[in-house]
């Protein structure tokens, strides 16, 4: 008995995470818009957009790979595994033993290393930038994300996604220095992973400075359509990561009936309801900068986490 | 006490040798090539079944021989225990994968007299050094490993640079050679107990043994190339033919390895504390320096050989780990953490052998090695293009495949280091999982860089347009290890068990059987702190690619037009167009560049009206040679031409050096009464 | 052995030291050479008084020997060879003849002292003649080097192979002394051939090659 | 004298002395290179013969384990390079270079050289020892001039001056040895042999025997060619006849070296008598210090390999000067496998020079392309003479290095330095002189192969395995160095 419920809560966390990813994008650029002043498409425009992409056909260079068509649904693939082992509303999900937060961003690299590919396998200019310019600030934000992943295994004493919020919600968790430092490493590898302001721009075309939209500026119809969910199937995973370590309350424990799955599953709503919010306002707000100070940015971010980790250590020996 | 699987290997080893000689003395016949590469194939296969047999089947039990050769009282003694085992495996799997290879790629070479009597030599050599169980033969073998690959490496002497390349190797090789004699020299003592049964059985005192470890550090890095004594590596390795190459990166440096363990863990009493940091820092650095040389690499031999560096570093960030939480007691952590470092070493070994076996049958399709040169090659050579993409994902540390598991095991020994006493590798071990998180990272640029700038994209030359793929038996060689690869990733709950002895052996724990869990997890410590499951992930990812591929066709559309890249409305023909491998770095090295290679720029515009095309001139050093080895050659130089002025005195002067020198002895023996 | 003997032996000993410094003094070409006649006709007198007072015939031929062919022979020949090949009749020095007298002393004073803790059975005699020995050594090596001539270091050679036939002489009944004395005879003369041959005017280092070949064509 | 081991040994010095009246008198020169190498051949046979009886030590001549082996290579040594000067000479002939005249005088030099070494080797008595050391020494000086060139001359004659001041002195040594000797053991013959010497010289005299040990260590140093007493023999090497130089690194050395080691037996025999140990250490790290350095300026090639004679004669000094069971023994296998290697080098280097017509190494490349044979006879050779696996002289300097660096760190890693610093250049000059394009003429050779590989193999068989007979032999000697 207690399997199926596992496997249901398993799917329902697979498909809730796949439903929800496109829903999350709309938000945020409805929000943006309206803090432009603007009306700003409706939420549920990605969705449209997503369904009239795969019925498009595909227009392929002429010297395009299978690396370029496979490749959206590795990527595809890849990131929706990994956002469905992170628990959004639940703990102790079926799968969870599978990977833990370090497998997870391990994913997240293969899924980056195919889109680099994808990028160069046209041979042009721009997906050769995208490509490069990716992979750079991927160097940049790989250690930052395990310097993180390093403070919170020594404060919970694991790196496994469920016993991390279990153990954040327990009590002998405090208010700690470290912890915020964590957090906005966090947000920082977040903002530039997602390839969001002031990183990279998600809404533009024809730009010097683009990163993202540049590697897949070949792709057309169903391979776009794939490569979009992924994206904002991603930021998703980022979002609920930060929920899932720094506000895990009112995630459900594994092994409760189905009452409560509800009640956690409107609770992660109101989080992503929020985080998409702090997420709009912050890209209104701060200006995108230019390629080679996102270094500095990430940077700044590692050190954090650095610093976070050694902090712990300090304040563990009083 | 049964020898039967000794003996086997040391007929194996006869057999290698005779092959050697077989190959002088028909050297000008064409069909040796083909039996060379046979009988060698045949006998690694048959060494690598026994020491698979041996790792599985009773890994308790050491077998000992003795020939009464080498030194005339001391005799050579052999040895097969756990850890002679698992670099067996190494070595002849490398070994039968390179034969497999060399028979389809022995036929392109043009010199074979210079390749095919060293190339049996060379893996007798390794199989012995790992067999060898006293000092005299430890270092007898190993410096005919070093010699024979010399050899090898000398192979195509008239190519400029090979001749250099040769000469900087043996001389790097005299070094290590020299620095482990002396370590021996210490561990044998003054009556010269050279059989390891001898040191192991008589300690050392603190001092003694630091000295040791350095020489033994100095000794096998300059052999596996641990920085600063690397500079040898990225020139020898790429100077042989490919699957020497292959050899040489993928497995000799593993031998170098198993010189440091065998030393360190197994001779050596117990460590103190800060030979761990020591080792820790090395590695660390070697890692990071060994990637970010081979991101500014565009000749795809040299890149990888500067991979084999980062991967040494990695393996060694590992033993470090060991050798701390070994010296604190820590028996679990330095089980998880010697694992991951054996675990590293194979797995390096197979995707690292694959990677050289596809450059060469690149080199062979096109005859280039410069990236710069080639592109698009996907479309000529798919086959080799996909086995290429995987050994690319594999050492990129990506999962589903081996190279991730180790990397990740390394990291959870790393996550274990808050429990160590000491604060200075509290502090350090995170600062060098950042380091490590750093070279992973690169690496995966840096393969998105060698992948995509050789195989994707259009051909820059012509020599890339009518490249041909490589002949089956290449291609079988690099298949098998694509498939080692996967099943490493997503089933290395066996891997791990079957090390176990080995690591019960060198730290006296080992980690928690792994296959009795359900699905394949494996599980370093406990399931509650951290668990990966490859089988799981692979399964799930292939599934939902699928699947979503399946519903897109069938419910959506799946029709195809071709038509010209878009490229924001504008694209160029010109292949010249393409990114290059230098512009794919550029980012990377305007980050780092600056402070690792005094990395400069210098934009060279003409004035308007001028036709000449403007021009972007790089300018890297490598700091650790002109910091360290030019001064080194300057000194010799000087002393040279100070000394060399006594040649030209007359013979007065040099009677009066004789009777000065008579003087001198009688003031001597004066004051001395 | 009486006490007169050892004296008189002695006296030879240290008279051949003040030869040698004397040879050391000198800075004319001519009167070295006599200076070297006189060195040997010391050196075979005191051969001839060990052989009397050890009552060894054969020494009286390293005696003759040593009269005959340095006493006499050689300075002639050496005198024939300066006057013909035209060699600069003063000797150059290296360093001043005082220099060199005093590290002249200095190496007797070296060799006395490593004498000295000798305590052996072989009677007084042995020490205060080694002794002897070795400095009339010593000073001809120092002549060798501190000397540029050709000529001159030949007669250092030669002071110094003195020296050796007045140790050997004093170390009693010791076999093969004459042979050995012959042997550098043959040495001897050898080099003073060699330096005919090879026209060696001004330094040893320097073989004149072309007037070996017009010596060779008077050959048969 | 009725054991036939006496006879043996007169034949070993017989048959040479004979030879060489003959050969001085025959006039045709093809027949003489044959009649060389057959008299070599018997004296070689005879040789053999000590393995199997053994002569009672006599006053004048003693036969025993320090010297049976060394004569064996000596005569061994020297048949395979009268072969090879067969081939040599031959050629010499054709080009004119030498006239039959002094070929005549060349092999009875030859056979006189063997005579004088067999017979130093061979003394019991410290003065005719002595005796053989200087007429080989004159010998030697005359084959080095035989070329009549300036600078033939010039070598030769440097030669002479050196070697007969390192006479003196040598002889000056010997005669305090007597001294010191005839005090306990009364005046004559006795005084004299060394077998006795060694027997008595507890009762010795140590200040004099100190005395005797410098005069000696200077004056057969000389002839070892030990810095900086070495001057004579880079010339010496490279100006006479290649098979001289092999036989002069070959052989004389050794022999010279050899004179040196009897009289430290009887040094470590006297327990008053200063250890000679550091004098020796001295002397070889600066040889080898010194040789390795100059190794990297040298443009004539066989100049080169004679320096590096100089360097290996200091690592054998180094070795005994050492002391103890390990060193010594790796002491007397070092010579062994030093004669053997170098030989075979001057015979490749002999036969190079000949077919490139030149001996300075910038006109001499890519010889395994242009003469394959040759080319990786060279290669093996510098391979074996820098200390690399799997030839014999790793074994000797794996055993100096560790055993020294056990008791004295600092020297093993000063000698180290200087081993890896000859490596260096010598394997610099290998890579010009093996590899890269063929340079200068590519004609084929009329050599004689089976000396160079003869030794190469021994070498080669003795790194891996080394027959029990002369391990215990060498043990006992290592023993009765100290």
């Amino acid at each position: 008995m207690a399997v199926i419920l596992d496997v249901l809560v398993q799917l329902g966390q697979l498909l809730l995470v796949l439903l929800l990813a496109p829903l999350l994008t709309g938000y945020v650029r409805k929000i943006k818009a309206r803090l432009l002043r603007r009306q700003g498409p409706p939420l549920i425009q990605p969705y449209r957009d997503l369904l009239k992409l795969i019925r498009k056909e595909v227009v392929l260079a002429d010297n395009a790979s299978w690396v370029f068509r496979v490749a959206p649904y590795v990527i595809f693939a890849t990131t929706w595994v990994a956002a469905a082992l992170v628990p959004t509303f639940a703990t102790g999900l079926m799968l969870s033993p599978a990977a833990d937060l370090i497998a997870i961003v391990a994913l997240l690299g293969s899924a980056r290393f195919m889109l680099a590919l994808a990028g160069l396998d046209v041979g042009t200019s721009f997906g050769g930038i995208g490509s490069s310019r990716e992979m750079m600030i991927a160097t940049l934000a790989e250690p930052a994300m395990l310097m993180i992943a390093f403070t919170v295994s020594l404060l919970a004493g694991s790196t496994q996604l469920s016993s991390v919020a279990t153990f954040m919600q327990g009590p002998d968790v405090g208010l700690r220095v470290s912890l915020a430092m964590a957090l906005v490493g966090l947000i920082m590898v977040a903002i530039a992973e997602n390839a969001r302001i002031p990183v990279d721009n998600p809404a533009t075309h024809l730009e010097l400075t683009m990163v993202h939209e540049a590697m897949i500026l070949e792709y057309s119809g169903r391979h776009l359509a794939v490569i979009e969910l992924a994206a904002s199937l991603k930021l998703l995973l980022y979002m609920s990561l930060i929920g899932c370590v720094f506000v895990p309350w009112g995630v459900a424990v594994a092994g409760q009936d189905l009452t409560v799955y509800a009640g956690s599953v409107v609770v992660y709503g109101f989080k992503l309801a929020i985080g998409g919010f702090l997420l709009a306002v912050f890209e209104t707000a701060i200006a995108k900068m230019r390629v080679f100070r996102v270094s500095d940015f990430l940077g700044a971010a590692l050190m954090l986490g650095l610093l976070a980790a050694l902090l712990l250590f300090v304040s563990r020996s009083v | 006490m049964d020898t039967l699987a000794i003996e086997l290997l040391l007929w194996c080893i006869v057999a290698l040798l005779a092959t050697g000689a077989m190959a002088v003395v028909f050297a000008r016949k064409a069909a040796t090539t083909i039996v060379v590469y046979v009988i060698t194939l045949i006998v690694s296969t048959i060494a690598l079944a026994t020491a698979c047999w041996i790792l599985v089947a009773d890994a308790t039990a050491a077998q000992q021989l003795r020939l009464p050769i080498g030194l005339p009282w001391l005799g050579a003694h052999f040895r097969l225990d756990p850890l002679a085992a698992a670099f067996l495996t190494v070595v002849n799997l490398g070994g039968a994968a390179a034969s497999l290879y060399g028979l389809g790629y022995g036929r392109h070479e043009h010199a074979p007299g210079r390749v095919l009597p060293f190339y049996p030599a060379f893996l007798a050599g390794m199989t012995l050094v790992v067999l060898a169980d006293d000092a005299f033969t430890f270092l007898f073998t190993w410096e005919l490993m070093s010699l024979a690959s010399w050899a090898l490496v000398m192979a195509h002497h008239r190519q400029e640079g090979n001749a250099r390349a040769g000469y900087i190797y043996l001389l790097m090789a005299g070094l290590g050679t020299l620095s482990l004699l002396l370590s021996f020299g210490l561990l044998a003592g003054t009556d010269g107990g050279y059989a390891f049964d001898a040191i192991r059985s008589s300690p050392l005192s603190p001092n003694l043994a630091t000295a040791v470890l350095a020489l033994a550090l100095l000794g096998a890095g300059s052999k596996a190339g641990l920085v600063p004594l690397h500079v040898w590596l990225p020139l020898a390795h790429p100077a042989a033919p490919s699957h020497v190459s292959a050899l040489m990166s993928g497995v000799m440096t593993k031998v170098a390895v198993y010189g440091f363990v065998r030393i360190v863990f197994d001779l050596l009493g117990p460590p103190i504390w800060w030979w761990g940091a020591l080792v820790l820092i090395f590695g660390g650095i070697t890692a990071v320096l060994g990637v970010l040389h081979a991101l500014m690499e565009h000749d795809l031999k040299r890149l990888l050989a500067y991979h084999t560096v980062e991967n040494i570093g990695i393996i060694f960030i590992g033993l470090g780990l060991a050798l701390a939480f070994r010296a604190s007691d820590m028996r679990g952590p330095a089980a998880l953490a010697m694992t991951a470092a054996l675990f590293h070493v194979f797995n390096h070994s197979v995707f690292k052998s694959l990677l050289f076996f596809g450059s060469g049958a690149v080199l062979t399709a096109t005859g280039e090695r410069d990236m710069e040169r080639l592109g698009g090659l996907i479309h000529r050579m798919p086959y080799t293009a996909f086995a290429f993409l995987i050994g690319s994902a594999a050492i990129s540390a990506l999962p589903p495949f081996n190279g991730f598991v180790s990397e990740w095991l390394t990291f959870q020994a790393i996550l274990l280091s808050p429990q160590l006493p000491q604060w200075g590798l509290k502090f350090l071990v995170p600062a060098v999982g950042g380091l490590l998180a750093l070279s992973a990272a690169l690496a995966a640029a840096c393969f998105v860089k060698a992948f995509g700038i050789t195989f994707l994209g259009r051909a820059r030359t012509s020599v890339a347009e009518k490249a041909k793929e490589t002949d089956i038996c290449s291609l079988s060689a690099m298949f098998g290890f694509v498939l080692l690869c996967l099943v490493a990733g997503i089933l290395p709950g066996y891997f791990i068990n079957a090390l176990s002895p080995v690591v019960q052996m060198l730290v006296s724990a080992q980690m928690p059987q792994q296959t009795a869990l359900e699905w394949f997890t494996i599980v370093p410590v406990v399931e509650s702190r951290s668990s990966y499951n490859g089988l799981v992930l692979f399964i799930l990812i292939t599934s939902a690619a699928c699947l979503a591929a399946y519903v897109i066709h069938r419910r959506a559309s799946h029709a195809i037009r071709r038509s010209a890249p878009w490229d924001c409305g504008f694209p160029d023909a010109n292949p010249a167009a393409q990114y290059t491998a230098g512009s794919f770095a550029q980012p990377i090295r305007r980050v780092f560049g600056t402070v690792v290679f005094h990395a400069r720029e210098e934009v060279d515009m003409p004035p308007p009206g001028d036709p000449r095309p403007a021009r972007l001139h790089v300018h890297l050093q490598d700091r650790v040679w002109d910091g360290l080895y030019e001064p080194i050659a300057k000194v010799v130089g000087v002393t040279a031409d100070g000394f060399n002025r006594v040649q030209f005195l007359s013979i007065r002067g040099y009677l009066t050096l004789v009777s000065g020198a008579l003087v001198v002895l009688l003031v001597v023996l004066a004051v001395w009464q | 052995m009486d006490r007169f003997a050892l004296d008189v032996a002695h006296l030879f000993a240290g008279g051949l030291v003040l030869v040698s410094f004397m040879l050391l003094y000198q800075d004319r070409m001519f009167s070295l050479l006599n200076i070297f006649a006189l060195h040997a006709l010391v050196v075979s007198l005191s051969v001839a008084w060990q052989a009397h007072i050890q009552s060894a015939p054969h020494l009286y031929i390293t005696a003759a020997i040593a009269l005959i062919v340095k006493a006499i022979v050689i300075p002639v020949v050496l005198h024939r060879i300066i006057v013909q090949l035209g060699i600069h009749r003063d000797i150059d020095t290296v360093v001043s003849i005082g220099q060199t007298m005093l590290g002249g002393i200095a190496l007797v004073a070296l060799s006395i002292l490593v004498m000295h803790p000798i305590t052996s059975a072989a009677g007084t005699l042995v020490r205060e003649d080694l002794a002897f020995a070795l400095s009339v050594i010593l000073l001809g090596l120092l002549m060798m080097v501190s000397r540029r001539n050709a000529v001159s270091q030949v007669i250092g050679f030669m002071s110094i192979e003195n020296g050796l036939i007045l140790a050997a002489t004093g170390a009693k009944g010791m076999p093969l002394v004459v042979e050995i004395s012959v042997a550098f005879s043959i040495l001897v003369a050898l080099i003073v051939i060699g330096i005919f041959l090879f026209r060696i005017r001004e330094r040893f280092d320097s073989v004149d090659i072309h007037a070996l070949d017009r010596f060779r064509g008077e050959q048969p | 004298m009725s054991d036939p081991g006496s006879y043996v040994v007169k034949a070993i010095l017989i048959i040479p002395a004979v030879s060489a009246a003959l050969l001085a008198l025959l006039p045709d020169d093809r027949t003489t290179a044959r009649l060389n190498v057959l008299g070599t051949l018997l004296t070689l046979l005879c040789a053999i013969g000590l393995f199997f009886v053994r002569p009672e030590p006599g006053l004048f001549l003693i036969v025993d384990d320090v010297n049976v082996v060394f004569i064996v290579l000596n005569t061994f040594v020297g048949f395979t390079t009268s072969v090879f000067s067969g081939s040599y000479i031959a050629h010499e002939l054709e080009i004119g270079r030498l006239t039959p005249a002094y070929l005549r005088f060349y092999h009875a030099m030859y056979q006189t050289l063997m005579f004088a070494m067999n017979l130093a080797l061979l003394a019991n008595n410290v003065g005719l020892m002595w005796v053989a050391v200087e007429l080989a020494t004159l010998t030697t000086v005359l084959m080095v001039g035989i070329y009549r060139t300036h600078e033939a001359l010039e070598a030769a004659w440097k030669y002479f001056i050196l070697g007969s001041v390192g006479i003196a002195l040598a002889l000056f040594g010997t005669i305090l040895v007597y001294l010191a000797a005839s005090s306990v053991l009364g005046e004559g013959l006795n005084a004299m042999a060394w077998s006795v010497l060694v027997q008595e010289a507890s009762a010795f005299d140590p200040a004099l025997l100190n005395l005797a040990f410098v005069f000696l260590l200077l004056g057969y140093g000389t002839k070892v060619g030990l810095a900086p007493l070495h001057a004579w023999l880079p010339d010496a090497h490279a100006e006479g006849p290649t098979p001289i130089s092999a036989v002069l690194s070959g052989l004389l050395l050794n022999v010279a070296l050899f004179a040196v080691l009897r009289f430290k037996m009887v040094m470590a025999a006297n327990a008053g008598a200063l250890a000679p140990g550091p004098l020796m250490v001295t002397l070889g790290l600066a040889s080898v210090v010194f040789a390795s350095f100059m190794l990297y300026r040298r443009h004539d090639i066989k100049r080169m390999f004679a320096y590096s004679s100089i360097d290996h004669m200091g690592i054998i000094t180094f070795a005994f000067g050492m002391g103890g069971a390990l060193a010594n023994f790796a002491g007397l296998l070092h010579m062994i496998f030093h004669s053997l290697t170098k030989s075979a080098i001057f015979f490749s280097v002999g036969h190079i020079a000949q077919v490139k017509g030149t001996q300075k190494m910038v006109d001499i490349r890519g010889l395994t392309v242009s003469h394959p044979v040759l080319g990786w006879g060279l290669v093996l050779g510098v391979i074996a003479i820098v200390g690399l696996p799997p030839m014999g002289l790793f074994m000797s300097e794996f055993l100096i290095l560790t055993s020294t660096f056990a008791r004295q760190p600092l020297l093993a890693i000063a000698l180290g330095a200087g081993l890896l610093i000859a490596l260096g250049a010598l394997l610099l000059r290998l890579n010009g002189l093996a590899f890269g394009d063929a340079y200068g003429s590519d004609a084929p050779t009329q050599a004689s192969f089976v000396p160079m590989f003869t030794h190469l193999g021994l070498v080669l068989a003795a790194g891996i395995y080394l027959p029990p007979t002369l391990v215990s032999w060498f043990q006992h000697v290592a023993g009765l160095l100290r």
